[in-house]
């Protein structure tokens, strides 16, 4: 047997004997909770839906496995990609859910393994790691939407610190987080790329105020912050002053692949159809009833089928060691209009108990299509508009002129 | 036939269209949506609306009305929904004093339209059933024949208005099965009798409905509306007016959420440019004004229809509905997409119009069961 | 009686007396020929399917009910619009087909009208009305295209003649045409718009040939017309040098709503539903047996009836007496775009046999409709792309920025 | 499971691309229609294919066949769809020597399908008749059994290439109702044989098919492929092998299509600009692109499920034909209406790429049939 071999069987004993019962997903087609319900997000505000999830987060990270591949000096498993890779079908086997997710470990720490001090690697990431510290993105600000290099929120260095005033908007659970990484405007008079630096900060540090945003949908994932004579530490620039296009770029990427990521999870069972069943029922030949919701039911069922074949294209590809193909630009505009499409085929689906939003004679399916139908709105939006990537591809991709 | 509104009729709008803009801006509904409003609606306001004669527009001088058509009742409409206005004209008007004036006797119209006319009585029609989808003969609450009247036993959902309304109508089974058109009759009755038992209902586009339960409710024969068994071609007939109705009011949330996206994409800039200046926007805003128009044309061909009582008028129903459905939906969504970020948070107003248009396409049909009927009018 | 009413009972006398029976639709639906076919088009080359075709055009000229409002000085009836008005629906209720179709009727007809010289007036009206002379347009040119004010045939003043140089393309039946009215660029040094003149020159002038293009339908209804130092006297000149942009503008208005217009033919029946019960049937309910195909052909349908109804809606106001609205401006877009939608769909309607271009197997009417899908891509090209339309309509109407 | 090519598909891949580009450009398509040419295609350039070993890709070791899967045949088809080369891979190979390959004897196998494999027979399957829209069991041809053999009777349309071919394999049917499943036979059928009627048709793309009339037609018992009674499960899977590999071709159709409408957009001018610079064409030219990968996806997944015997395989055919036929028909119109006039003339190329994205389309099943068969094969 070879290593490997070796390492995949103590790591299924390992994961099997070690994960508590509530960490394992539900073999029950469709039963499975939101995915955000029972999952560690961690920080110093965190709150555990029980006590298995942060024991679990607690065995994990002091194997290092919260980071399977991060150096073990910064709180990492050292693995190889190649032990990664086995730890993580070995989970997917199981059916164990993550111990701690969140964009520490998706967004600014790989960002801080790449261009990081030594210093900050291992403050930061350390306390990443072990669940110690929930990180929220400055990015968006009220007149920059998708003209992110148009931000105005402005640091001026004073002695050993930057004081920085101005306002961010779109910082998802800004009031669950520790600390925000962000970009400011440290330099006026060039171009507007030019001028901007990469800062990390404490979200307890004065001058910080935090409101959340309600949405269409009832929820409120994201706050506005405002930043009002916040003093930095200057060890808190990442990539060195005035490089933040840089940093941004990077992180884009990151926060790109992890959207189509986020609605490329397969789903247990077909929800349109299950839906169907409930609210449509079926013809005598045990077809769905309703012929013209069917056909738009498998054309969305299809097109989600050309989706995940196109991802499994481009995965094929980087394990073989190929650059990312045209199709990759994709994947973020589709999944989202997808899932966009979906949630306002549902309503359709539901018919009048689709008008539900609170009260009697609505039950939570009910009640949550609706809500989804309207949270769905924005996935085209976040993380660049459609309009954008469309832009992006055009110019990128088909070479098409100014 | 006239698609065009003569003189009268254009004054007519001008005024409803002051009144609006002065007296209910969106945000009057966003006050009564926050404060927790159990009406979701002001009974002040509906009175000063009776004073306008909005209320007597359809109902016969015979029974205190105006004697009016659908294309003037559609200038009204049309205004009250570019606001959201969230008065009860489709509960009361469309659905109720309809209900009396198709199925009524001579009696039951003397003793209520006159009040609906003067704005002192408020009705509900409960009809709809819960997996019933867009059918309005599908009813499964029995009326059972008794010595001195009806014993009524089953639950309504979705019955707009419902906690608000002085006098319910209701729709019961007297025989058939659960999906015929025969064997229905529809109630009069007093949401305070006993067994009576209503609960609220907010919706999406922060209006009101009710459940109503019915447990052994005993009603006197002179409850009964018009006559035994045949309320479901009533029903049917009413409907279709309230969906013309319901028509005239999304066309004015689709103005008045394409005027807001419009102006969005006017004022708003990036990359150093107004938004609206780019072409793709551009061609998709004009797609927003094509359905306007279409709409506005559907809109019209049905009310007229109605007001002529013209044989094609369930089609050029079927057309308007089906048409306002998909240009709502594309409007609401493209009136978000376009706003970008701001068009996601409660704080702005597009999100209202989004909800009020699914809210108004999943009301008395979407735009496929639309195509289907219209399909099935047709002949093929 | 009054006046009008007179004028109505002896019109229909009239009309009912001296029309030949087959200048009359037939009562049958869905069996009129194709309109083209045996309408009288004029000129010198015409030809006609029977004599009753030119029996029936020399009876009405010789009334000057070929173009009943014009003067009856330059060959029309002189009636007054209400007298016109009763005309027309006597011929409609008859079911009396037009005695004469064509450019010189509704194009430079109405241009000369308006902004002819008297002299032109006299002799161009006159042959027009009595049949004798056709028209074909020279605007478009082959890099031309939607931008055409950058039409680059070139004519230079030498003596009392314009020598013109350049080339046209969809000119419509060049072939069959005895005059063109054209564009010409006579002052290339002003902005482009200002140095356009508009001309009007014998197709039989020394210098002008003609190719008929042919189109992916397989038809030739189109011409490419080669200008090469052909001498046109200056009196040919319509509306003064350098004043071609205004005479284009106002032809372009009586293009753009003819063309609409001929997308309102009412149907007789409906073809998509004749078609779907030809090829798929009906199920036991009577009903189209293919949902799907009855969902698309009812959408279509019903897109037909709201587009109707707006050109009613425009009617009836224009005969209110007011402004055009803007709903207008949706007619040439929507209908072109309509008819595309229909032809398309027709092939999905008839399956595998619209596979036919010619041979065994297919009858006339597969052959057709395929056709028909090729020959109505261009609806939204020709008199002005629908891209075009959407860019006006969002700057003219909706005052989008540029 | 691979859905990207391996070096030695990208190789091969390749070696086509230079074929094709070398030896047939549109231009050739042009020339054999404007020349009237009988076959539509060349069988001289057939015979260099059958060097390069295309013919054989699918045709196994043991009938002289090279034996590779469907993967590799797409790379062939993909590029031979690019440039519209009118060569009968999809008659010969995929409808005819797939149908002996997958219901003929042993004995049948080894006589016809090395001759196939090396480019001296070309194969018709005489399916399809008038009416039966996408249904390959559709069979009202009769086969009556004999003493020596058995009598067919009956038309056939749409046989593609079925003019040119050296043998024609007919269904027929010796029981059951019009629809049935079960109940028909193939036969392999000289084309000279007396009562055989053949008459040429062409299709919108310039291809060329036949009208197959049977009247009496005597074969004897030996002409029976395989079994008796059971071709409607052969000719199932024939007709969906053959989808797959026409979405391959598709697919490069679709690229051609794209790349003419691209390059256009790049190289004219308007209004003193590249067209290509407008937002909304640039949107739309992008639409088209997620179309063609989505599309390449799609191709893929069918083939590698052919290739693997994977049970999803009749799913992904549909997901594949479907797919393609609306993004085939989306770039088809795009590209003429991108073109401008230019496109609408015969004399441009974009115009046969049009033709040939609706007559694919509308061969073995339109996207709304896949979807209604993708659906009742997963289940609802």
């Amino acid at each position: 047997m070879g290593e490997l071999e070796e390492f995949r069987k103590e790591t299924e004993a390992w994961l099997d004997a070690n994960c508590p019962p509530s960490m394992r997903w539900s073999e029950t087609p469709g039963t499975n909770p939101a995915l955000n319900d029972d999952l560690a997000w961690g920080g110093r505000k965190a709150t555990y839906p029980n006590p298995e999830v942060k024991q679990w987060l607690d065995l994990m990270a002091e194997k290092g496995w919260t980071a399977p591949t991060w150096p073990q000096a910064y709180g990492g498993g050292g693995l190889s990609k190649a032990e990664a890779k086995i730890l993580s079908e070995e989970m997917r086997r199981l059916r164990i859910k993550p111990p701690l997710v969140g964009f520490g470990l998706t967004m600014i720490g790989p960002l801080l393994l790449e261009y990081g001090s030594e210093e900050q690697k291992l403050r930061f990431l350390n306390e990443v790691c072990r669940g110690e510290i929930r990180w929220c993105q400055g990015y968006s600000e009220p007149d920059a939407g998708s003209d992110l290099a148009s931000l105005r929120t402005r640091a001026i260095l004073d002695g050993d610190e930057w004081v920085v005033n101005g306002q961010k908007v779109w910082t998802s659970y800004a009031d669950l987080s520790d600390w925000m990484f962000c970009l400011v405007r440290t330099d006026p008079d060039v171009r507007k790329q030019e001028g901007i630096t990469f800062l990390l900060f404490d979200m307890e540090s004065p001058g910080v105020s935090v409101k959340p945003i309600e949405l269409i949908s009832g929820y409120s994932p994201f706050c506005e912050t405002f930043l009002e004579d916040v003093r930095v530490p200057k060890d808190q620039v990442v990539g060195g002053v005035n490089n933040g296009w840089t940093m941004a770029k990077a992180l884009l990427g990151h926060e790109r692949s992890m959207i189509s990521e986020a609605f490329h999870e397969r789903e247990e069972s077909n929800q349109l159809v299950d839906l169907a069943d409930k609210y449509i029922g079926r013809d005598v030949h045990g077809r769905l009833a309703d012929a013209t919701i069917r056909d738009r039911i498998a054309q969305l069922t299809m097109n989600k089928a050309c989706l995940d074949l196109t991802l499994r294209r481009s995965k094929e590809a980087a394990k073989q060691g190929q650059q990312p193909g045209p199709e990759s630009s994709i994947f973020k505009y589709y999944a989202t209009e997808l899932n966009k499409d979906r949630t306002a085929l549902a309503l359709n689906v539901l018919g009048p108990q689709a008008l539900g939003w609170e009260g009697d004679g609505f039950d939570a399916a009910e009640l949550q299509a609706t809500r989804s139908w309207l949270r769905a709105r924005g996935n085209s939006i976040e993380g660049g508009t459609s309009e954008v990537q469309l832009n992006i591809i055009a110019k990128r991709v088909l070479g098409l002129p100014d | 036939m006239a698609l065009v509104l003569n003189e009268d009729q254009q004054l007519f709008k001008n005024t409803a269209a002051d009144f609006v803009k002065r007296e209910s801006p969106v945000s009057r509904l966003r006050r009564l949506r926050d404060s927790g409003d159990q009406d979701g609606f002001s009974r002040e306001l509906w009175g000063r609306m009776a004073e306008l004669g909005w209320q007597s527009i359809i109902i016969p001088e015979a029974y205190g009305g105006l004697g009016m058509g659908y294309l003037d009742l559609a200038c009204v409409l049309e205004e009250c929904g570019r606001n959201l206005v969230p008065e009860p004209l489709i509960s009361t008007l469309l659905l109720g004093a309809n209900a009396v004036l198709l199925g009524g006797s001579e009696e039951q119209k003397s003793e209520i339209l006159p009040r609906v006319a003067e704005g002192s009585m408020l009705l509900a029609l409960a009809y709809h059933e819960r997996g019933a989808r867009y059918d309005c003969c599908r009813c499964e609450t029995r009326a059972e024949r008794g010595e001195n009247g009806y014993t009524l036993q089953g639950e309504k959902v979705l019955v707009f208005d419902g906690m608000a309304a002085d006098k319910l109508l209701v729709s019961a089974r007297e025989s058939g099965a659960a999906n015929d058109r025969n064997g229905i009759s529809l109630f009069l009755l007093d949401p305070n009798a006993a067994g009576v038992e209503l609960s609220a209902q907010s919706t999406v586009d922060t209006r009101k409905a009710a459940v109503l339960r019915l447990s052994g409710v005993e009603v006197p024969a002179a409850a009964l509306l018009g006559s035994s068994g045949e309320a479901g071609t009533v029903l049917s007939e009413v409907i279709d007016r309230a969906t013309a109705g319901l028509c005239a009011e999304m066309l004015g949330s689709m103005q008045g959420a394409s005027a807001m996206t419009l102006d969005y994409l006017k004022t708003r800039e990036q990359f150093g440019v107004k938004i609206g200046s780019f072409q793709a926007l551009k061609h998709r805003a004009v797609q927003m004004f094509v359905e306007l128009e279409l709409s506005r044309s559907a809109v019209l061909g049905a009310c007229d229809a109605i007001d002529q009582g013209s044989e094609k008028t369930a089609e050029l129903i079927s057309v308007a509905k089906a048409r306002c459905s998909d240009a709502a939906v594309l409007i609401a969504h493209e009136g978000i997409q376009m706003h970008g970020g701001i068009g996601m948070t409660d704080e702005h107003d597009i999100g209202f119009y989004a909800k009020r248009a699914r809210a108004c396409e999943l009301t008395f049909g979407d735009a496929a069961y639309h195509r289907d009927r219209y399909a099935r009018l047709q002949g093929f």
